[in-house]
């Protein structure tokens, strides 16, 4: 783990209550997961394994039927299920900012762009009009926009889609968080747009020692992008580590799946491995391991018992008996 | 004396902001400032009523005439024609013609004096009700002097005077010269006339206001300031007259009109004006409608309950009479007094084959009057006459009843002036406007009448005919209706009843405030 | 953009001739005017004489072409019952009319959209709930009943406010409270669905996700956008409120427009109603044309496209 | 994504109570409304059965009687007689029915033909679509009252021509809510696709467009409902509503309110909370309807 810890998850767990409290979906599941300042996180998954809850959780911002109910948020050293409803806010913007997928809706089309850019400057640091106006001119300079001063009293539908995006993406670190959660960021843009991106994305890291977190589906990006990868199912990290260990060596059978799905050019004719059956239902999830009823190498354990979390090596765990360190094989066969 | 301002010019919206607009309102106090009398009309005041050349044939107009204006001979407290303008008058023997002499001194409100040539130019530019039978019958005015004229007629005609004074407006003097200099319209939004009070401003719908004319000839008005206010709504003119905002609230009727005489401080006044109602046989000439039968349409009139239905409606103030023809009319003959026997009405209706009553269809009124009709409807029905009720809107009810579209039962009633006859000619007799038929003997009374000078003679022939039409039951009279208004406690004299059958406060000059001049 | 607003003034003339064919037709089906004008009884050649004096003895086609005429020229004739020119007694009485409607206006807002906002936002709060039914008990109450409560209590019994009749300021509140508080549930009920699909958009989201305080992601981010809807529906209100407060008017002697047209009506006074019919026409046409106006000030979008 | 709203305290144990389902939690099913409404149904439907007295029949000798409860009042005529002596109780129940049978037909007829010009115009667009627009923008500038004033005036007030009345003013509400449903229906795939199939434009009408649009039609009759019964108490308030002696709630309350200023307040609250009950019941089950069928129906 290079550099001091800058958010570290312990055992988060947050569920869905429906309306009369019958009904419990467990959509983020004792999530362990820490981060370094400056480091790139990138969390998988299918969608629907909790991706965006757990990013929602990070940044206390559920649904009203949704609760945190365990585990803790350590971040710079402070527990943010602690703070209250207030103290995060300040925290929102400031310090952890989030992007969103769809660049087209997420600017509001009746304010100008320098207005958007400008607010969580003016928000948090109480910035004077003029001042914040300036600053937000150099976020869209720093975002590489053409022509800022003028842009930045136009309006959203005067923007293309890449455009918008970055804009979202000065208004992420307009504040200078130390944290920066992307869900989707490029889902929605064609590919040239996408690389481009991506790359203002790392600048914007490097430059202002930004610690980043990435939420896809897309492992060319995690490849790319990422040091360390969380790979979720079922609302739970069955695997993670540093990326190149694990996309060479992977031990969780769904993260070998999930490596095996990615067409390569080398390949040839080879068939895809495909994972056969249906993503769980969270509501009600079988005993034992949510993938053994996907999972190629099943035992009657997983069936039954549900693996913990195994360190098979520093920086790296998975969540499956086959990572069962040696010396507690023999106790539990 | 300045001329009375101009009347209410156009104020373009650009010259509008809702702001501004709060200044500008005309900010009368809402209560009622002393030395002025407020009155609530219950009708929208017409422009119409300014000018004496409009008068329409309705009682209505006439509120405004005794405000603004004053005639040769009108109807006073005590007197039906009492001299005013015209100090004297002499009829030639032959009847063909009129001598008036002027009263002396008196002066319009814009200071000029009345002359006889004022009163030669009012009869002639008169175009309002029956008109065309003044300018049929009167053939010329001469002027003799600034105080003396004659009128000569074409024919005699016993009835001048009715008509000359009472029933049009013809004997109301306006000042030639300033109708020629503001021409008609322009008289009608800044009038001026000889009566005791002066017009200051009109809003059209929603207030007039008028003052005092100190050199009124009879006396000076008590009261410094009046001003008639339009207040469409029954109970929102009960509610102002409690409150002390307004002094006088023309027509409250039925249950508003037992609260009013609880409320201490206010005082109900009644006035039997000139409207009689009745119900009206439409098919009693058909032969095959049950209503062709005399004794079904006695049966009808007893079936009336007219005392609880006068105690409940009007507090028993209306005046029960017998005839469709008002009692305060000419040559009124006084039948006996309704009777109400519901079991006699089911043995005439027995007798005359209907033992278990009958379906009589629709009973049209006018829908402003729908609350006499229900009440009728329930005597009907005690008697086995089963009627569904149809009320129409006003204009619509005249229209149809004029066009002879309704049938069986029609709840009728007329507030015109004249006198029996000219009730008679619209109402009984072939050719009448709302007569749906008639009888050969009446038809024959009214043509013998009409040409008989005799006024003694004449009185009888008009007495043997409304004997005739009691006696065929051609109508079911109801009553002569108590127009009812309210007054408030500020007020000393309030004008009501003192010219007998008019309705409205008048003579203005002598109403008066408590306690004060 | 010129040829949109050339399109848009066509439509708008047809719109008015079609309207002022209507009310030409429907007013002449109605009856006949003199016959209110003279008692029954009156002789013939009387009603003969105001139908020439009114020009009702023409044949229909002449007397339209005759108001078509004198309505391009700003002229709409002698009202039958007041013997004045119409358009004196329209203006006379539009100011009191307007302050009404503008009164009633703000006071249906002030219902409406805070409870709308609150509907929204709050869902199924005790103020959620409490805004919500205040408001549709507007519509549910008859208003000559509610204006003659309020006389009831206000005026009669506690004697604070004049029972009718315009003046003071104190004169506008009844009439404007229960004008306004029959249009309060609709604009109640537009906020809320406007504010509940912008609360579910991505702008908002990301708003919180700025870090802003509540007031500021409501208030401002979701707030302009879900009141142009508001808009458009407030300005069409307001012309009725204008044009058609003939209860209020009435219970409250307030002398309004709709009074006017009230009259004109029961009195068969052709001129007075086809004026105010056809005022009050290319008021809502010119009203949708500033709501537009005023959508582009608002929403840029539709600056540049239309 | 999941909708974000304002942020909940952090740790809650699991097993929160259920949220308690009180009269004035709105969102939730209107089963009081409801069950108003059909009571109301029930009463109009056995009026005849139910009313202690024929409503038209009145004596003068016992007007003004008040309720039981009050002194003065009689068991014989539970919640007083009116200002021709007609029992209260027996109006209020025909009064039912008259009130159904008017706000349901002059609803459906308002419905009936705004559905279908609303369709026509929203879908052939074109010279249909001016027209009808045109229309919609006229009938807006004839307000109801003046024009249920005209048509009282040319055929005279009965129960039929209120109904029309009704029908023919409120039906541009509904043509203009349904041409919005259809212009942005015929956007949808399935229609473009039954376009393609070569179904003639009728056939879409008929099997696409309406039952997609029958939900919000269904919506704004309720809440129409309301809005027509209130406007029939307006009527009879200026003498052109349903004619009297029929029982209608609204010529009730008219013919009451005098008895407000007088101290017979019966003569107008029963009626008027009869109104309120059934107007407002409409109302919330409209709501209701509104979000549970079309959540994104807002042109109202």
């Amino acid at each position: 783990m290079a550099g001091q810890t800058l958010l570290s998850l312990e055992h988060l767990s947050a569920h869905y209550v429906s309306q009369q409290g019958t009904r419990v979906v467990r959509a983020v599941d004792d999530v362990t997961i820490s981060l370094g300042a400056g480091e790139t996180l990138g969390i998988v998954g299918e969608s629907g394994s909790g991706k965006t809850t757990l990013a929602l959780t990070m940044m206390r911002l559920l649904p009203p039927a949704a609760r945190i109910v365990a585990g803790r948020m350590m971040f710079e050293g402070e527990d943010l299920l602690k703070k209250s409803d207030e103290e995060m806010r300040k925290v929102r913007g400031k310090r952890i900012a989030m992007l969103l997928q769809d660049p087209m809706a997420s600017l509001n089309p009746l304010f100008s762009i320098g207005n958007q850019v400008a607010e969580p400057i003016r928000v948090h640091e109480g910035a004077a009009p003029r001042t914040a106006w300036q600053r937000a001119i150099q976020l869209l300079k720093s975002v590489r926009i053409a022509s800022p001063d003028t842009r930045v009293s136009q309006f959203p539908h005067e923007m293309s889609g890449g455009m918008r995006q970055r804009i979202v993406g000065a208004i992420g670190i307009s504040c200078e968080p130390r944290l920066l959660i992307a869900d989707e960021p490029t889902t929605s843009l064609d590919l040239t747009i996408q690389a481009q991106y991506l790359n203002l994305l790392r600048d914007l890291q490097r430059e202002h020692g930004l610690a980043l977190i990435f939420i896809t589906h897309n492992l060319g990006i995690v490849a790319k992008m990422c040091d360390q990868l969380a790979v979720m199912y079922a609302g739970r990290v069955v695997e993670q580590g540093p990326v190149s260990r694990i996309f060479n060596a992977p031990t969780h059978p769904y993260t070998k799946a999930l490596l095996g799905s990615i067409p390569r050019m080398t390949d040839g004719g080879e068939r895809l491995t495909a994972i056969d059956g249906q993503p769980p239902d969270l509501s009600n999830l079988p005993a034992g391991c949510a993938f053994a009823p996907r999972c190629p190498a099943v035992t009657t354990r997983c069936r039954v018992e549900a693996p913990p979390e195994f360190v098979t090596e520093p920086g790296r765990s998975a969540r499956c008996w086959l990572a069962e360190p040696m010396a507690l094989r023999s106790s539990a066969a | 004396m300045a001329s009375p301002s101009p009347g209410p010019t156009r104020r373009g919206i650009l010259g509008f902001s809702a702001a501004a607009a709060m200044g500008v309102l005309p900010d009368a106090a809402w209560a009622a400032p002393d030395g002025q009398l407020t009155i609530a009309s219950h009708v929208s005041l017409a422009p119409t009523w300014f000018d004496p050349a409009e008068t329409a044939g309705i009682i209505t107009p006439f509120m405004m005439l005794y405000a603004l204006h004053d005639a040769m001979v009108k109807a006073m407290p005590g007197k039906p024609m009492a001299p005013c303008l015209a100090e004297a008058w002499t009829a030639a023997p032959d009847e063909l013609s009129y001598a008036f002499t002027l009263r002396k001194g008196v002066l319009f409100h814009n200071g000029e004096p009345v002359t006889a040539d004022d009163v030669k130019f009012s009869l002639e530019r008169y175009r309002g009700a029956s008109s065309k039978t003044l300018k049929e019958r009167v053939a010329g005015v001469d002027v003799h002097d600034a105080h003396r004229l004659t009128i000569r007629l074409n024919e005699p005609w016993p009835d001048f005077l009715t008509f000359y004074a009472s029933a049009t407006g013809a004997g109301w003097i306006v000042p030639r010269k300033y109708v020629q200099q503001v021409g008609e319209d322009g008289y009608k939004r800044a009038p001026v006339g000889a009566g005791p009070y002066k017009f200051v401003s009109f809003n059209p719908g929603v207030e007039l206001v008028c003052e005092g004319f100190e050199g009124y000839w009879r006396k000076p008005p008590a009261i410094k300031r009046l001003v008639f206010k339009v207040v469409p709504d029954e109970s929102t003119r009960l509610a102002a007259l409690q409150r002390g905002e307004i002094d006088i609230a023309y027509s409250i009727r039925g249950e508003l009109a037992d609260e009013l005489t609880r409320t201490p401080g206010l005082a109900i006044k009644a006035a039997v004006g000139s409207a009689t109602f009745w119900l009206y046989f439409a098919d009693q000439w058909d032969a095959q409608s049950p209503w062709h039968d005399q004794r079904v349409r006695q049966a009808a009139g007893l079936a009336l309950d007219h005392k609880t239905i006068n105690q409940a409606l009007t507090l028993g103030h209306s005046h029960l009479t017998n005839s469709v023809f008002p009692e305060n009319f000419d040559f009124y003959w006084q039948p006996p007094a309704p009777v109400h026997d519901p079991a006699r009405a089911r043995k005439l209706l027995a007798e005359a084959g209907h033992p278990r009553g009958f379906d009589a269809g629709d009973y049209y009124c006018d829908a402003s009057y729908a609350n006499i009709g229900e009440v009728v409807l329930n005597n009907l029905r005690e008697v086995g006459i089963r009627v569904k009720l149809r009320p129409l809107e006003r204009a619509a009810f005249f229209k149809a009843y004029a066009e002879k579209k309704l049938k069986n039962i029609v709840q009728g009633a007329s507030g015109a002036f004249g006198n029996c006859a000219t009730r008679a000619e619209a109402f009984v007799v072939k050719g009448g406007a709302y007569a749906y038929g008639s009888y050969p003997d009446i038809d024959a009374a009214f043509a013998e009448q009409a040409a008989e000078t005799d006024r003694a003679k004449r009185e009888a022939i008009l007495h043997r005919l409304q004997q005739l039409v009691h006696e065929k039951a051609i109508f079911a009279p109801i009553w002569q209706q108590a127009f009812m208004s309210g007054v408030g406690p500020r007020v000393g004299e309030s004008g009501f009843g003192l010219i007998e059958g008019f309705p409205y406060t008048a003579p203005y000059e002598d109403l008066t405030l408590k306690g004060k001049a | 953009m010129k040829q949109y607003i050339l399109r848009r003034v066509g439509y708008s003339l047809l719109s008015l001739f079609l309207l002022s064919l209507t009310i030409f037709l429907f007013v002449r089906v109605t009856g006949d005017p003199v016959a209110l004008l003279t008692e029954p009884g009156a002789s013939q050649e009387d009603i003969e004489a105001m139908h020439r004096q009114f020009g009702l003895d023409q044949p229909l086609w002449v007397q339209y072409w005759h108001f078509i005429a004198s309505f391009i020229t700003g002229d709409f004739g002698q009202s039958f019952y007041y013997r004045t020119p119409v358009l004196d007694l329209y203006f006379q009485r539009l100011p009191n009319s307007l302050i009404l409607a503008a009164v009633a206006m703000a006071l249906s807002l002030v219902i409406g959209i805070p409870s709308g906002i609150l509907a929204a936002v709050r869902v199924d709060g005790f103020w959620d709930s409490a805004g919500k039914l205040f408001a549709l008990l507007g519509l549910s109450l008859p208003q000559f009943w509610v204006g003659l409560v309020l006389i009831l209590v206000f005026s009669v019994s506690l004697g604070w406010l004049p029972s009718s009749g315009s003046g003071s300021f104190l004169h506008i509140l009844m009439p404007a409270f229960t004008l306004g508080w029959y249009f309060a549930a609709a604009h109640m009920r537009l906020t809320r669905s406007s504010m509940l699909e912008v609360m579910g958009s991505e702008y908002v989201k990301l708003a919180r996700l700025k870090g802003l305080p509540e007031a500021l992601v409501i208030g401002k981010h979701a707030l302009k956008n879900a009141l142009i809807p508001v808009i458009t529906l407030a300005g069409i209100n307001l012309v009725v409120m204008i044009n058609v407060a003939v209860i209020v008017e009435t219970v409250f002697a307030w002398p309004g427009i709709g009074r006017l047209l009230y009259e004109g009506v029961t009195f068969r006074d052709f001129p007075v109603v086809q004026a105010v019919v056809v005022i009050g026409g290319s008021m809502i046409i010119l009203v949708n044309l500033l709501i537009d106006i005023l959508y582009a000030l608002i929403d840029p979008r539709i600056r540049l496209e239309s | 994504m999941t909708v974000i709203t304002p942020p909940e305290a952090a740790i809650v144990t699991v097993a929160s109570a259920p949220r308690p389902a009180a009269f004035w939690r709105l969102k939730g099913f209107p089963l009081i409304p409801i069950l108003i409404l059909v009571f109301i149904a029930l009463v109009a439907i056995f009026a005849d059965v139910l009313a202690p007295y024929d409503p038209t029949i009145g004596s003068l000798a016992r007007r003004f009687r008040p309720p039981f409860w009050q002194e003065g009042g009689s068991t014989a005529y539970l919640l007083g007689t009116d200002h021709v002596g007609r029992d209260v109780l027996s109006r209020l129940i025909y009064g039912a029915r008259v009130s159904m049978v008017v706000g349901i037909t002059a609803v459906l007829v308002a419905g009936g033909i705004g559905t279908l010009l609303g369709i026509l115009s929203g879908y052939l667009g074109g010279w249909a679509d001016q027209v009808v627009m045109r229309l919609t923008d006229t009938w807006l500038a004839l307000p109801a009252l003046t024009f249920a004033i005209f048509l009282a005036a040319i055929v005279g007030p009965s129960e039929l021509n209120i109904i029309l009345i009704l029908g023919l003013v409120y039906w541009t509400r509904y043509a203009r809510v349904i041409r919005g449903e259809v212009l942005s229906l015929k956007q949808r795939e399935f229609v473009r696709l039954a376009i393609v199939a070569g179904c003639s434009s009728r056939t879409i009408m008929w099997r696409h467009i309406l039952p997609n649009v029958i939900n919000s039609a269904v919506v704004l009759a309720t809440l129409m409902l309301g809005v027509v019964i209130v406007t029939e108490a307006s009527l009879s308030f200026l003498g052109v509503g349903v004619p009297p002696p029929k029982p209608a709630w609204g010529l009730m309350m008219a013919d009451g309110k005098k008895g407000l200023l007088v101290g017979y307040w019966w003569l107008t609250v029963f009626p008027g909370v009869c109104i309120m009950l059934m107007v407002l019941s409409a109302n919330l089950l409209g709501d209701w309807l509104r979000v549970k069928l079309d959540p994104q129906l807002r042109q109202l």
